[in-house]
């Protein structure tokens, strides 16, 4: 039932808006408004009922094992949330005077520097909002490059066939043209077409490594030169940072730009679709082109001094991409899983979800699934594919997915990347025990049987769930994207 | 291991199975050449200690009376609001690509979407953007797209839209050789008049954005704006303050036709000022512009059973589907955030949120009354308000907020940063948060740096 | 599943513990833990995972209505908990200096003036940690009286049938025998029969009112006179203070003294089975034997300056009930709740928990229910008896309370007081809306149908919840009160 | 209405249904003469209003430096655990009466008495009392009740026990005629010593009290004063600090038999401060007197299709079946503390709570280092204590602890309140939460203190 539908006109939460009402006089009755907005009238028991019942028909890290792959679901620390929730943090106004911010901005500082210590870059700006915009400010940064040398010529951005769609949308969103790269059947870059592809026109190459195929660019020394030899930049989608962190810095594989998911990565909470925070790291050349605002650090008196950089600062910055300074309370979660993480826990990032994928990945093989690359290590995620099953019983990778929500675990990322057929990608990090990926392996299994057994009933999941399939084309055709009082009476 | 479960047993049975002898056999792929060296940051710390680390940085900001607003305001946020959006499920969710799964955070989006369309008169809302400044520059890009009767890379806006958002969108738009042409202000009303539209008339421009109250917080004359904007083939681009939408017409209904496209800040919906961030972006607009929209979208549908239910839907529209021809190149949003904001919506409802619309203004006009009645302080414009004034001072703004600031008093900000011509101009707000003491207090300091 | 099913040896926490061992040296031997205490080794998000989904297990308030009789299950307010939790509050060292502790002993002190003021009491003092335990407060207190007038022979406590379990087992606490007085058709104590039990040996009589069959006692004054007449002294049960809040004050219908259970009028949270507070109001006679500690208030150069009152203060007091300050944190939320009704708000709590009460009663009267006292006005709560359906349907009152809870409604208080047969005590409290109420009689008449048409179904309700009907012979019988490690391998 | 959600046409229609025509006629049972009047109180205030009264007079009792322990102890409470205590289904769920819509409180207590019966290397656990001080009083009546070979109503409590415990129980049990009878303690080693009880011997007494550490910090004799009650046919009350059974034999393990029951303050598992509660009391005992436990006790079982769940169990022993015999008359509990504790034992473990306990040790052992490097100050007693030490001051601890006080830190408690002849004693204790700057910082203090 829709809040709107417990609604009662005159119902009200008292408590939470002033006790005094005072008549507006002076502004011009033209300008106000005329019937008071549709929204739901109910009393605070009602509202806290309501979206915490909500909150339970909900698949969520604290309750579920979410091996969403590309999209690295670990434990979020509670801590973390309770430290950027400190009153001093949440009261802090985005324009107080730095005097009055000197606690948050070296919160923010030693942030830019451990990300730049973890990345092998040569320096941080936090600002941009998520990974995309993330990348935004990176390739908006290469576009500056190639203008301060006046090189207008590139007009091109290459990508990998098996990119995340966020990379050739924001090239476009840069003002670049995209043009794809194939992947060869080892999940790799084909490095001939990339060959034919580079030229005077090319602003850079986008890609991540491990790439989304969940395997490892060996080639990436030679990629990286290929780009660089023909004028371009090489820039580092950082959403699959988590296979790496504390084993090869991008900085060191040739990488001139990065985003990193804080969201993903440093285990900031992913909010049911956000928010998250994307910062970049650039190597020297794009130093002078960083967006601000960016947290610089003076001693004054022998004292640290911390300040704001902008526009003086940076002459050449690509400017701010945010109101303020982006999601700042997400920056400080970051902060504190950083530092409980330390020189020694950064490392293991990488070790352990490498060490729960490639297990997964074994038992997963053992237990008769294919493989998308039979022949590679799998990095912190892996792809099976489900075409047998589709072709043989039936029972596609949607289907196999929603089945495995009536096991009680999330279902991994489905048809992405888009060239493996009925694929899965399975990505389970480094947070989650052997037992829980053991259990997910033997859902696995039973699911299998179910459809060798009874295809129609794994089509027709899941079946306990707080609904059904849902009819998506109904929803597409016949929109029906917020409630209104008329339609309901 | 910080946050990793695997005991030394653990790892043995596993590297078994997978047939290796070590973690590191996993990375013999990567070229060692480049394998990572020892990283030259702190060693991992407790919970414990970094509990205390960080009380101890926020309190070094804590203390102060804030009367800065410029887009960013203190209300009073319902302990409800984030107890419930703190809760796990919602809290460490992705997004809902799994709609069975996801029910709940589905039907949050759905009613985020309607307190979004009804609070502005709108047909429809996206599920959120980034934040105010970057929801603008997704306004103009989609209203070059949804503006077939204008060829235009060009929108017009008005110097009194927040020196913030213009700067934001003009860094994100000039990329694909988009232009923001600045309106001017009338210097006395502190607004945009028809006249100094006057010169764009005739000229192709895609849209006009109208801020509703302006970053000075006065009030444009929107309807006449709009009904200009119109008859020149532009579409209109409302920028509004969500708490403004209680008390001043919704911008669905400006002029005769009403907005095409309303966006803004949503922060002041229960959301902590938190340095800026994570706020949340949103965007509304006309039905027949809807797949021009950048962002998530939900709609309401059925199930198998024919119960209802919901979805992520119009997805053609999103980058995992179109690629490069997408409307926008968002992924992640803000979804968490946009959550609190359902529930404040939720416990505020119409009324409330009048009360809290009502008893900024009066604090700002109370407040305004007190630091006016110093000598030499005056009001900036003479114009309607809505919630924030600009004054004028007899002395430097930088200097005088400086020495406020050590009473830990945050008067307002310097608008000569952004506004050169306004030189001893400090743009304020006094929310409901705010006691007549603490507005004396405010008056007390201001008069006594003055003085002084 | 158990948290110690998903241990394992060597796994833990790490981020929660000090990260350095400090080996202990300087105590024998034979002091120390030989064999370490068998306890779950899990993860930080293990933990986390595992009680989040067991909450989900739990009915309550902020999910569902749980309208258990005598339980006041109200809304409680977030602000109230999110009060008591900051952290100057959390903090304060229950021995803190009172120089600095003159924040948190103000509240103290405000709110026994408010419960003074809305109890028609002349002192209030906050230690007792629950209801039992402020009855035990006030029957030590009434035991105090009698002796310090050297009234040694009154050994009685008189005490209603209809009587809540912790009055009979305070009196003994207490050093008392328990006499019970009948209780009539009507729902009130057989006058006569008091007449006749009270005597030179009644220490006191101890009731609620209304009482616990839902309805106000309407001779309560002459109930009054008769014990006092005869020397005893008149406990309140403040169970049912929700009822009359605002309306009667228990000081006026004559009694000496009187516990609340903050947990319950005062909407602090129940927390699946404490913690309360049971703080005690007294009349004249009783003020000087009250249990310490109090908050008393001095004048200091003008300013208000608040202390502890103690043994010095209050010579012949019954001393200290709690090793500090009984459960000072609830206490602070029960201010909270206090403050925001406020003098207006505090009047319409008996008025719309009455008007629920009537309303839920008279509409399960038009549905052919069976009212207990049909003749009388509910009070906060009302009583059907279910005896014609136990015998012709064969369902009692705890199989229609299982069904319920198949409907999503948490089941009223069954089979209390046992002087009703198969009865159902229903009290919806003021925080509900018709809406709700409406929703669980009609589910009442549901299950109705459904126990006619179908019995046994009924009564192997319920069906949507974690478990089925649960054996509690075979757990009164095997004891299994606690995992050990021996017992599952 | 606050809280209260009726619209005037919900109460017409309400009255209509009932066939009243005004709220007040609900209330014609009532005599009129006995209405309430108006109170004198303040008049409702918001959320927002009280929010800040709350958070000033917060501010007031803080920013100290605590080395107060005295039964009750700071320590660091992982963030998860009030996070998830917080969520809505564990803090407003009543009692679980209807067992199975209440699986979750029933299965966290059946894990809490699974932890508590571990730690204390008892049998059985209930599901919590009150706090320690009451808890003492409990097991001091269940004592009486379960030892079948005494007939006394008299307990021998050393005086060693924390004198708030003693205070608390004298004044419970002393309606019932029972008697707790002192024994004084060794004034060198602070302890309670075969010695002084010998006087005992041949009395009849229902039990003996062991409190390990005692109050002062200083370690008991377990073994030797275990072996001696049981000779002497009486009943062990263990009281402890459950930090301290980290590393500290647990009671089921003193001497030949181990004690009886055993029962201490729960508040140092994941509870704070807070003024003193909500705590709980943990008492736990042999199997074989477990008829005479007071309190809730929950048990495994198996439902219809015979799946394991969990229910109340023994009831016959509560005041809702036995009423006047009952073995207590506890109801309510502490259930939501009890739950938090149960968090914290998954989170710290045995290892982990071994670090606590050590760590505490170790700052104290340092602070007690500190401190009596100052001229005139030493420890009061020679034998060996965990994490709670006593010192003598070469002045009036009342006073120093005031000037202490004025410096931000709480320095201890003045033990000659409760133990005239220590005069100028103060016992301390410095957790695992102190830094050695805080250590020092206490040590300059007191320094300076005794120097002026
Ligand atoms: C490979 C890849 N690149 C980029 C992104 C975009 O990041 P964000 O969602 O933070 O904008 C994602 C996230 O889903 C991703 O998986
Ligand atoms: C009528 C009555 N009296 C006394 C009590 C005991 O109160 P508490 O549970 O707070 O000890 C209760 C609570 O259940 C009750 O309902």
């Amino acid at each position: 039932m829709l809040i709107y539908e417990k609604s009662q006109a005159g119902r009200r939460s008292i408590s939470q808006a002033p006790l005094t009402s005072t008549k507006v006089s002076d502004i011009p009755e033209g300008l106000l408004r005329k019937k008071k907005a549709a929204l739901a009238e109910v009393s605070e028991m009602q509202v806290v009922r309501h979206y915490t019942n909500l909150s339970r028909r909900n698949f969520s890290i604290d309750t579920q094992f979410y091996p969403l792959g590309s999209c690295t679901m670990k434990y979020n620390p509670r801590g973390a949330h309770k430290s950027a929730m400190i009153p001093g943090f949440l009261g802090r106004h985005p324009l107080a005077p730095e005097s009055q911010s000197q606690g948050f901005l070296s919160c923010m500082y030693d942030l830019q520097e451990i990300l730049k210590e973890v990345t092998g870059m040569k320096g941080v700006s936090l600002t941009p909002m998520a990974g995309a915009q993330g990348e935004f400010a990176g390739v908006a940064m290469i576009r500056a490059y190639h203008d301060s040398r006046e090189d207008f010529e590139r007009t091109e951005i290459l990508i990998p066939s098996a990119a995340h769609g966020t990379n050739p949308a924001t090239a476009v969103m840069c003002g670049y043209k995209v043009r794809e790269i194939p992947v060869d059947k080892n999940g790799d870059v084909d490095l001939a077409a990339l060959k034919e592809a580079v030229g005077p026109e090319t602003a850079g190459l986008m890609m991540t490594n491990p790439s989304t195929c969940g395997v490892f660019e060996r080639s990436i020394k030679e990629i990286a030169s290929t780009v660089h030899d023909a004028g371009g930049l090489l820039y580092y989608d950082g959403a699959n940072l988590n296979a790496i962190l504390g084993k090869v810095c991008p900085g060191d594989m040739g990488f001139d730009v990065m985003h990193m998911n804080l969201h993903k990565t440093f285990a900031t909470p992913h909010g049911g679709g956000g928010p998250g925070a994307g910062p970049i790291g650039v190597g020297d050349r794009l130093l002078p082109y960083m967006p601000t605002p960016i947290v610089g650090k003076d001693s004054v008196d022998g004292k640290d001094v911390y300040r704001w950089l902008d526009e003086k600062d940076i002459p050449q910055t690509i400017g701010r991409l945010s109101t303020y300074m982006g999601n700042a309370g997400v920056l400080l979660r970051a902060y504190y899983y950083a530092r409980l993480l330390g020189r020694e826990g950064m490392h293991r990032v990488a070790e352990y979800s490498t060490l729960n994928a490639n297990y997964m990945m074994k038992r997963c093989e053992n237990a008769g699934f294919e493989l998308a690359y039979p022949g590679r290590r799998a990095t912190h995620e892996f792809i099976i594919t489900l075409s047998s099953q589709a072709k043989n019983l039936g029972v596609n990778a949607m289907d196999f997915a929603k089945r495995l929500l009536d096991y009680g675990y999330h279902a991994p990322t489905t048809y992405f990347p888009l060239l493996v057929p009925e694929c899965w990608l399975i990505e389970p990090t480094e947070t989650e025990s052997p037992d829980e990926l053991d259990g997910f392996v033997e859902a696995m299994i039973k699911i299998q049987k179910e459809s060798e057994e009874n295809a129609e009933m794994v089509k027709a999941a899941p079946y306990n769930q707080t609904v059904r399939r849902l009819d998506d084309v109904k929803a597409a055709r016949e929109l029906d994207l917020k409630w209104s009082p008329a339609q309901e009476s | 291991m910080p946050y990793i479960p695997h005991t030394d047993e653990d790892v043995k049975s596993m590297l078994d199975t997978i047939g290796v002898d070590s973690i590191d056999d996993l990375f013999d792929e990567i070229p060692k050449d480049i394998l990572a060296k020892n990283f030259d940051i702190p060693e991992g710390i407790s919970e414990m200690e970094m509990m205390r680390l960080m009380s101890e940085r926020a309190a070094a900001d804590s203390n102060v009376s804030c009367f800065i607003g410029a887009g960013a305001y203190e209300h009073h946020i319902p302990a409800a609001v984030w107890d419930v959006v703190s809760r796990g499920e919602f809290l460490t969710a992705y997004t809902p690509y799994q709609a069975e799964a996801s029910q709940g955070t589905l039907q949050v989006i759905y009613e985020y979407q309607t307190n979004m369309a009804n609070l502005t008169a709108m047909d429809v809302s996206n599920a959120s953007l980034y934040d105010g400044g970057s929801g603008m520059a997704e306004a103009a890009l989609m209203a070059i797209r949804a503006n077939r009767k204008s060829k235009s890379r060009k929108v017009l806006v008005p110097r009194t839209v927040n020196p913030l958002y213009r700067d934001t969108a003009h860094n994100i738009v000039n990329n694909q050789n988009i232009e923001l042409v600045d309106v001017d202000f009338d210097k006395q009303g502190g607004n945009t008049t028809l006249e100094s539209l006057k010169q764009y008339e005739g000229e192709d421009f895609a849209a006009l954005i109208i801020a509703q109250p302006n970053f000075f917080g006065v009030l444009e004359e929107v309807n006449e704006l709009t009904d200009w904007a119109h008859a020149n083939g532009m579409l209109v681009i409302a920028v509004v303050n969500p708490t403004s939408l209680a008390l001043l017409a919704p911008p669905g209904e400006w002029g005769e036709a009403g907005a095409d496209i309303a966006i803004g800040e949503g922060q002041p919906l229960g959301v902590p000022l938190s340095s800026g961030g994570p706020y949340f972006g949103f965007i509304c607009c006309k039905q027949k512009i809807v797949r021009q929209m950048p962002g998530r979208i939900i709609g309401r549908t059925v199930d198998m059973e024919g119960k209802e239910g919901f979805t992520l839907t119009l997805q053609a529209r999103e980058q995992h589907i179109r690629r490069s021809k997408a409307t926008s190149n968002i992924c992640t949003n803000q979804g968490l955030v946009m959550t609190a904001s359902t529930i404040y919506v939720a416990l505020l409802g119409a009324d409330g949120l009048s009360l809290v619309a009502e008893n900024c203004h009066e604090n700002t006009n109370q407040l305004s009354k007190l630091l006016t009645s110093i000598d030499g302080v005056e009001t900036a414009f003479d114009r309607p308000v809505f919630h924030e004034q600009v004054i004028r001072l007899p002395a430097s703004s930088a200097s005088v907020l400086e020495k406020l600031a050590e009473a830990r008093i945050q008067g307002g900000i310097d608008l000569s940063t952004y506004y050169p011509e306004l030189e001893n101009c400090v743009l304020f707000c006094a929310t409901e948060t705010k006691t007549n003491d603490d507005l004396v207090a405010y008056q007390k300091a201001l008069a006594s740096v003055l003085a002084s």
